[in-house]
């Protein structure tokens, strides 16, 4: 297949002292979703977060449509085409879902507006005038999925999308995002919930430590013994 | 609020203090376009800017030098003064920026050392003398407000107050632009993830707090006199103001500063003796009370 | 003498260009003199250290009380008693200990012979026991505590200008006879110079027969707005007003004063609140109609006060002398006089400082003055001035002599 | 866990320091000298100040409000019961550690910006105070003290003359010093130090810290207050001036431009201030605030750990540097 | 509990009946919980199963909403934090929290001081202060930091960071101690070092950890605890847990069928 529409090399980054990545080699190509898996602390949100710019590398390459975007401030990283579901939403609370909605446009031909978020999220519609702080966590996630789309990203980076939710708002966030795998979105997914990640994604990357120790299809990934282990961080694989 | 309180508890006080009352509003109002500015900038990038007193005295002689000394118009000198303040926020912005890494102490102590500066270049280039801008000659008046004259100039600054109120409350509130800047304060990074380029809006904001702190040295010069020293007294009201309203609330530097103006004026009206405490109790008692001030949040 | 040089051409760095080169020009005549007369061997120069509040808003003050200093001195060949002269000049900023810090210096580190200038009362109130005790005598030009001539007098201690009881008792009888009778309120801030100005008011002002309404006393420098107050003046309805304020207070008091409405139904006059013109300038046409005591006036017609205002034409320019430029000439003047009787030879401090206290009368640029022995404290002429639009700009007209005033001492 | 355990060459610069300060009086001519005075006596305050700010990390605005306590407690003692020294001390000493104590009882319990905030309304609300309570200061006017006495009754040994006060002043100020030092050196300013770094861990590791903030605020106020009683001891008089925003602005900077956490710094600092004051305002007149601000702006920015902080910088003395963070840290 | 495991330890520290709620959401519903002196304990459980808050209501951190917990024969439900410290509570935080302005041994003496009552003396003896740093020594000789102790504590790498941390949590004479993920941000070698200072720690000294990685845990545990959605699932010896079928639902999903979820190690 053609260059990966993301190609990270070689990745390291870290806080201060210390090193979180150590070393991260990761694909996405046009129209797939990769999940990333692994337990807490391993650095998957240290990854998406030096993708999106917020940590800044110490060394090697994030290639974004042939592109290096390693150094760039986030701002500039969202203009070329990535947007961020972040971790905890992040929602801003004092803003209403409609404002919250518009500050993340950026239109496009033929992509989403507001009107076309509301429809694909009805729940926003209905709740557009209500506070960030005034919205569940679900619906907080829809937000923020909205605001990805508004975006108009040519990549979507999901940050534990389902984690801290009720097990209705999984399902109906997981439906969301298959619905958009659908219309060929291309995504980084990084979950801790097995269960959905394997029911969204194409393949499947484990983290532990900072380094990517295990890479397949969702296919190789439930077949294989050492999967699982792979994914809890039982033993060396 | 208070005005509804203060007026229902004691129904006599209205017409009798009235001219202090309004004389309140008139003092808060000059007090809050100092004050919004200080509180924007410390919401959005945690600076206090002890320099704040300095631009509004400088932009007050920046004013003067028009319209006194060039012998322009009065909108002229407004005018030169606004941008005055904005270029020097600006200027904040690019001195502040190599310590942003620092604590907001560290950027603290920057900007006392600049009010330094600042207010010591001032008396090279205007002296130490009381400088005076009349007001504009239209307003060089007394009105009748229940058979007590009351300045024109001091209604004008009122409503001048209030309008720059609504329209910040109104920027802030319901525009993208106030949209961009709320969602900052609150989450620096993820609005930056959104492709706005934060610093930029961090500059556009110093330069939009500093000139509102020149535009308030401009209409404040005919009530106050131009000197040294009016810095650090304006300055230190203003802080009063914004901690007693919230840090980083816009409700909370108008509140603050209507609550500082009666103060000032009803309460020196009502306890001459009192008063000079009254300022400092004020605050005293709300952060005793409220540590995070009236409309604060931490 | 080369340390005068260089001190005061330090000083002339920020200093407005006209009083620098005038002081400049002092030791550079000095320096023709000692070269002329390197046989004779005269004695050394004077050392006069000048102690001023020359920052700061009173900073103008300071800067006038100088250059009317200079103006005496150069009118007499940059000499005084017959001696050549060494200026130290030292700025206190307007705070009482570092003016202690600067006596300090003038006196051990200068040496001076004698100490002038002191704007404010608080300074020389903290000044006093220093030169009391240091032996040096200081000549008061204006800071006007009613102590330093009553309880806490000293032998060291002079006054070329005033006390505030003086300044207060000026205005009494012609406020009785030219304004009201009863029912006159009185305004100044609360500190000891309001205090003592106003009492000095009513003593005379009951003297001569008037009825005090009421007192406002607004606190001193924390007032920005004196709106509560003039509310409470326009709710007593008095049928004057006798007010002083001091610098960005006389500003602010008689514009609002104007402002909300007084001025058209209560006449307003005091001391000192007019003047000088920075103050003047700043209140306008507020200040229309405006009388007020001083102890000069540019227009007063003797010999000495022409020859004052030429000279300080001279040396800076066009522009009236303040009423302090006077009062630092009176000081300037008072020490020559001394100094004269004693020909200039202060070796004796004794005797010096009898001649100081015995200086007598003489005539000055303001009248006659007569330094009272038993207080060290002039007899001097008032006059009343009033605020008027002349020749294109503010100014405060001569209008009638108020009298010769003392203070009563202890 | 000696805190401070400088090398040999370190304790043999601080007793040159101390000589050559003990014998100023022989080096210096009158006026200097009572520079010096006033440098030790603003150091001591400063020093008193860098205790919150550098140790504690707590920025005051309003630190002259304690140095005011103790200036007046000291004059009014002087003029009213006696003019002893010691009694002046003790008076001043006391009670500006109990005015710290009351004010500092709320102060403690805020952060940043609002400490700042109430620390300079208290200085504030002082000042105002001080100018409005005629009948005790005087008001405006301020109060001129008697010369103080070394002697048991009134008039016994006066401290009369430059030299004798220096001497006096110094063991005045090597006291305070030594007790300063001490505190930072001695467990409890561990705990301060402890505090500043990481408040949350302390809390977790089982100190009361607003116990021990209160406490520093009380021992800070009370050095400051025992500055305020020289300050009035040596100049005989007090005004409100003394309690005013621009004296604990001075202090402030005198202990940025020192260094903070070093005490020493502070004093280095305040001869800095005093000597760009007193050298500058006659050759720029006022301006001297302008060349102070400069300098202040310069520090903050090159040099966060100020003057003392230099030699590390330029490479200087760095071995000595380097023995002292490691035995103090 | 696992039927066929007797305690027979003391109980150190008992939580009844323990809930907390914010707001809407209920983090822990009901948990029940002993640890035994000396043990081992490890909590685990997916994310979001409530292991974070429930240390903090322990640590004191925060309150609890409903229930009792009892340290060492005390009620400490409602307690603060510092005074829990001062009846035998340590706690190892999970980014570690040390004073990195000052050095290795200058932070265990800090702990050290606040245990021997030193803290707020200004003129300690100099025996009391030779006391206190010959017990900072022996805790970082315990550690394995000795050699590094005069080196600022915010130069040290990040496994010696946690070193530390323990080191410091351990001077405050905890009888039991609290590690929140303690081998988070560690490279797999530093985990392993990690591990063996802490099994050579005193056997007296009862450990309560949260840790993700299941090598730590099935190395280190001797009782181990499963949280999920706030509840208490599964309690018991690491062998127990291993079998359990509610652990492996918790973790994968239910109807996740992947071969076997814990072999053996």
């Amino acid at each position: 297949m053609s260059e990966a529409l993301l190609d990270v090399r070689d990745l390291r980054a870290g806080y201060r002292r210390s090193v979180v990545l150590q070393g991260v080699d990761l694909a996405v190509r046009e129209g797939e979703v990769v999940a990333l898996l692994g337990r807490n602390g391993v650095g998957k949100t240290t990854l998406v977060h030096s993708i999106m710019g917020l940590v800044r590398p110490s060394s090697g390459s994030i290639r974004f449509d042939g592109q290096e975007l390693s150094g760039r401030t986030p701002d500039q990283i969202a203009r070329r085409g990535l947007a961020l579901v972040p971790q905890g939403r992040r929602i801003f609370s004092r803003l209403s879902v409609e404002e919250n909605l518009k500050l993340a446009h950026r239109s496009r031909n033929g992509g989403h507006d507001l009107d076309s978020v509301y429809e694909l999220l009805p729940r926003l519609h209905e709740r557009r005038r209500h506070r960030g702080r005034q919205l569940s966590g679900g619906e907080q996630q829809m937000l923020a999925i909205g605001r990805a789309l508004l975006a108009n990203a040519r990549l979507v980076l999901f940050d534990e999308p389902s984690e801290g939710l009720a097990p209705k708002a999984v399902d109906q966030i997981a439906s969301v995002i298959a619905g958009l795998r659908e219309q060929k979105l291309s995504a980084l997914l990084v979950e801790q919930n097995l269960h959905v990640a394997l029911k969204l994604a194409d393949a499947v990357n484990v983290m532990t430590k900072g380094e990517i120790v295990y890479r397949a299809t969702v296919d190789e990934f439930r077949s294989d013994p050492k999967a699982a282990r792979a994914f809890l961080g039982v033993g060396q694989v | 609020m208070t005005f509804a309180a203060v007026g229902a508890a004691l129904p006599g006080l209205l017409n009798e203090h009235l001219v202090s009352i309004l004389n309140g509003l008139a003092v808060g109002m000059l007090l809050f376009t100092m004050a919004v500015g200080l509180s924007l900038i410390f919401g959005l990038m945690d600076v206090l800017n002890l320099a704040h007193g300095a631009i509004f005295l400088l932009g007050g002689y920046v004013a003067f030098q028009v319209i006194v000394g060039e012998g322009q118009s009065w909108l002229a000198g407004l005018a030169v003064a606004v941008g005055f303040g904005a270029v020097a926020g600006l200027a904040l912005g690019g001195i502040l920026r190599p310590i942003r890494h620092r604590g907001h102490l560290d950027q603290a102590l920057l900007t006392l050392g600049l009010a330094f500066v600042l207010s010591d270049l001032a008396t090279i280039f205007w002296g130490s003398d009381f400088q005076t801008i009349p007001s504009p000659v239209f307003l060089q008046r007394s009105v009748e407000v229940l058979g007590q004259f009351y300045p024109a100039y001091r209604l004008a600054v009122m409503g001048v107050g209030f309008a720059l109120a609504v329209v910040v409350y109104l920027v802030v509130e319901r525009t993208q632009v106030g949209a961009v800047l709320r969602a900052a304060v609150e989450d620096r990074a993820m609005v930056s993830a959104l492709g706005i380029n934060v610093g930029r809006v961090m500059l556009a904001v110093l330069a939009l707090g500093t000139a509102l702190a020149s535009f308030g040295g401009v209409i404040g010069a005919p009530i106050l006199s131009l000197s040294p020293g009016v810095d650090a007294e304006v300055l230190i009201l203003a802080l009063i103001v914004i901690v007693i309203g919230g840090l980083g609330s816009i409700p909370g530097a108008l509140v603050g500063a209507i609550v500082i103006g009666q103060v000032q004026s009803l309460g020196t009206a009502l306890v001459p003796q009192v008063a000079p405490f009254a300022l400092f109790g004020a605050m005293v008692i709300v952060l005793a009370v409220r540590p995070e001030g009236i409309f604060g949040s931490r | 003498m080369d340390d005068a040089e260089t001190t005061l051409t330090r000083r002339e760095v920020l200093e407005r260009a006209g009083v620098a080169a005038a002081i400049m020009s002092v030791p550079a005549v000095d320096r023709l003199t000692s070269a002329a007369g390197a046989a004779t061997r005269p004695a050394r120069a004077l050392r006069i250290g000048q102690l001023l509040t020359l920052s700061g808003p009173l900073g103008s003050v300071g800067l006038d009380l100088q250059k009317g200093f200079v103006t005496y001195v150069r009118q007499n060949a940059s000499r005084l008693g017959g001696r050549k002269i060494q200026f130290f000049v030292e700025d206190d900023a307007g705070d009482p200990r570092t003016a202690l810090q600067k006596a300090e210096r003038l006196v051990s580190e200068r040496e001076v012979d004698v100490v002038t200038g002191v704007v404010l009362s608080n300074v020389a109130i903290a000044l006093r026991d220093f030169f009391h005790s240091a032996k040096v005598p200081l000549i008061i030009s204006n800071a006007a505590a009613d102590e330093l001539t009553r309880g806490e007098s000293s032998p060291y201690i002079f006054r070329a200008a005033y006390t505030n009881y003086m300044i207060g008792a000026s205005m009494g009888r012609w406020f009785y006879r030219n304004i009201a009778k009863n029912n006159v309120f009185t305004a100044a801030p609360n500190y000891s110079a309001g205090q003592e100005i106003v009492a000095g008011f009513i003593t005379a002002f009951e003297r001569a027969g008037g009825k005090i309404g009421g007192r406002v006393f607004p606190p001193f420098g924390t007032v920005s707005d004196y709106q509560p107050f003039l509310s409470q003046i326009q709710g007593e309805r008095p049928s004057a007003v006798f007010a002083f304020f001091p610098g960005a207070e006389a500003i602010r008091f008689v514009r609002q004063y104007s402002e909300f409405g007084l001025k058209r139904t209560i006449p307003l006059h005091g001391a000192f609140i007019t003047d000088p013109a920075p103050v003047l300038n700043a209140q306008g046409s507020a200040a229309q109609g405006i009388g007020s005591s001083a102890v000069w006036a540019a227009e007063l017609q003797n010999q000495r006060n022409a020859r004052f205002l030429a000279t300080y034409e001279r040396l800076y320019g066009k522009g009236e002398p303040s009423t302090f430029a006077a009062t630092g000439h009176n000081a300037a003047q008072l020490l020559d006089v001394a100094l004269r009787s004693i020909k200039g030879d202060t070796s004796n401090q004794a005797r010096f400082l009898r001649a100081l206290k015995n200086v007598g009368t003489f005539q000055t640029p303001s009248g006659i003055f007569t330094l009272d022995p038993k207080t060290q404290n002039p007899i001097r002429n008032f006059y009343l001035r009033q605020a008027r639009f002349e020749d294109g700009k503010w100014q405060n007209k001569l209008l009638s002599l108020l009298g010769s005033f003392r203070d009563p001492g202890r | 866990m000696r805190a401070l355990a400088p090398g040999r060459a370190a304790r043999l610069v601080q007793l040159a320091l101390v000589a050559l300060l003990a014998m100023a009086p022989l080096l210096l001519g009158d006026f200097r000298l009572f520079l010096l005075t006033e440098i030790l006596i603003f150091g001591l305050f400063a020093a008193s100040l860098d205790l919150l700010v550098g140790y504690t990390g707590l920025l005051s605005l309003g630190h002259a409000a304690y140095l005011g306590v103790g200036s007046y407690a000291t004059a009014l003692i002087a003029i009213h019961l006696t003019d002893n020294v010691f009694a002046g001390i003790a008076a001043a000493v006391l009670s500006s550690g109990v005015v710290a104590a009351a004010t500092g009882w709320l102060a403690v319990r805020t952060r940043g910006v609002y400490f700042l905030m109430l620390t300079l309304a208290f200085a504030q609300l002082l000042f105002t105070l001080a100018i409005t309570w005629d009948s005790l200061t005087h008001g405006a006017n301020g109060l001129p003290t008697p010369k103080p006495t070394l002697g048991p009754g009134d008039g016994g040994g006066a401290l009369d003359g430059g030299t004798a006060f220096y001497y006096y002043a110094l063991v005045a100020f090597l006291i305070g010093f030594g007790l300063l030092r001490a505190i930072v050196a001695s467990p409890f300013g561990r705990t301060l130090v402890g505090i500043r770094e990481n408040e949350a861990r302390m809390r977790s590791l089982g100190y009361g810290v607003a116990r021990y903030r209160l406490a520093v605020f009380c021992i800070a106020g009370a050095v400051a207050g025992f500055a305020g009683s020289l300050t009035v001891q040596h100049s005989n008089y007090m005004s409100p001036s003394g309690i005013s925003f621009e004296v604990s602005t001075l202090a402030l900077i005198a202990v940025i431009i020192g260094g903070r956490a070093t005490l020493v710094g502070a004093v280095l600092g305040s001869a800095f201030v005093f000597i760009i004051r007193d050298e500058l305002s006659s050759a720029f007149n006022e301006h001297w605030r302008l060349v102070l601000g400069v300098v202040f702006i310069g520090v903050v920015y090159l040099l966060p750990r100020g003057l003392s902080g230099l030699p590390a910088r330029t490479g200087l003395l760095s071995r000595r540097i380097q023995t002292t963070a490691g035995g103090s840290a | 509990m696992i039927p066929g495991i007797e305690r027979v330890s003391p109980t150190v520290l008992e939580l009844s009946d323990v809930s907390k709620r914010y707001g809407d959401l209920l983090v822990l519903e009901a948990v029940s919980l002993s640890v035994d002196a000396g043990a081992r304990h490890a909590l685990i459980g997916p994310n979001g199963a409530g292991k974070s808050t429930l240390f903090h209501v322990i640590t004191g951190t925060e309150r609890v909403t409903r229930g009792r917990i009892v340290f060492g024969g005390k009620v400490i439900t409602t307690l603060q934090e510092h005074r829990r410290t001062q009846l035998g509570l340590g706690r190892t935080f999970q980014q570690t929290s040390l004073f990195d302005g000052l050095s290795v041994i200058a932070n265990v003496e800090l702990a050290v001081q606040q245990r021997s009552g030193l803290a707020h003396r200004l003129f300690p003896s100099s025996r009391g202060r030779t006391r206190v740093n010959e017990r900072a020594r022996e805790l970082l000789e315990l550690v394995g930091l000795e050699p590094r102790e005069a080196i600022l504590a915010g130069a040290l790498s990040h496994g010696e960071r946690r070193q530390l941390d323990v080191a410091v949590s351990l001077a405050t004479n905890p009888t039991l101690v609290l590690m929140d993920e303690p081998t988070a941000g560690m490279s797999r070698d530093e985990a392993m070092s990690f591990l063996s200072m802490i099994a050579s720690l005193p056997a007296s000294l009862t450990i309560l950890m949260v840790e993700h990685d299941m090598d730590v845990v099935f190395e280190l545990a001797t009782w181990i605890s499963v949280l999920d959605a706030g509840k208490l699932i599964a309690d018991g010896t690491p062998e127990a847990i291993r079998g359990s079928r509610e652990v492996q639902d918790a973790y994968l999903g239910e109807g996740e069928h992947i071969a076997k979820l814990f072999g053996p190690v």
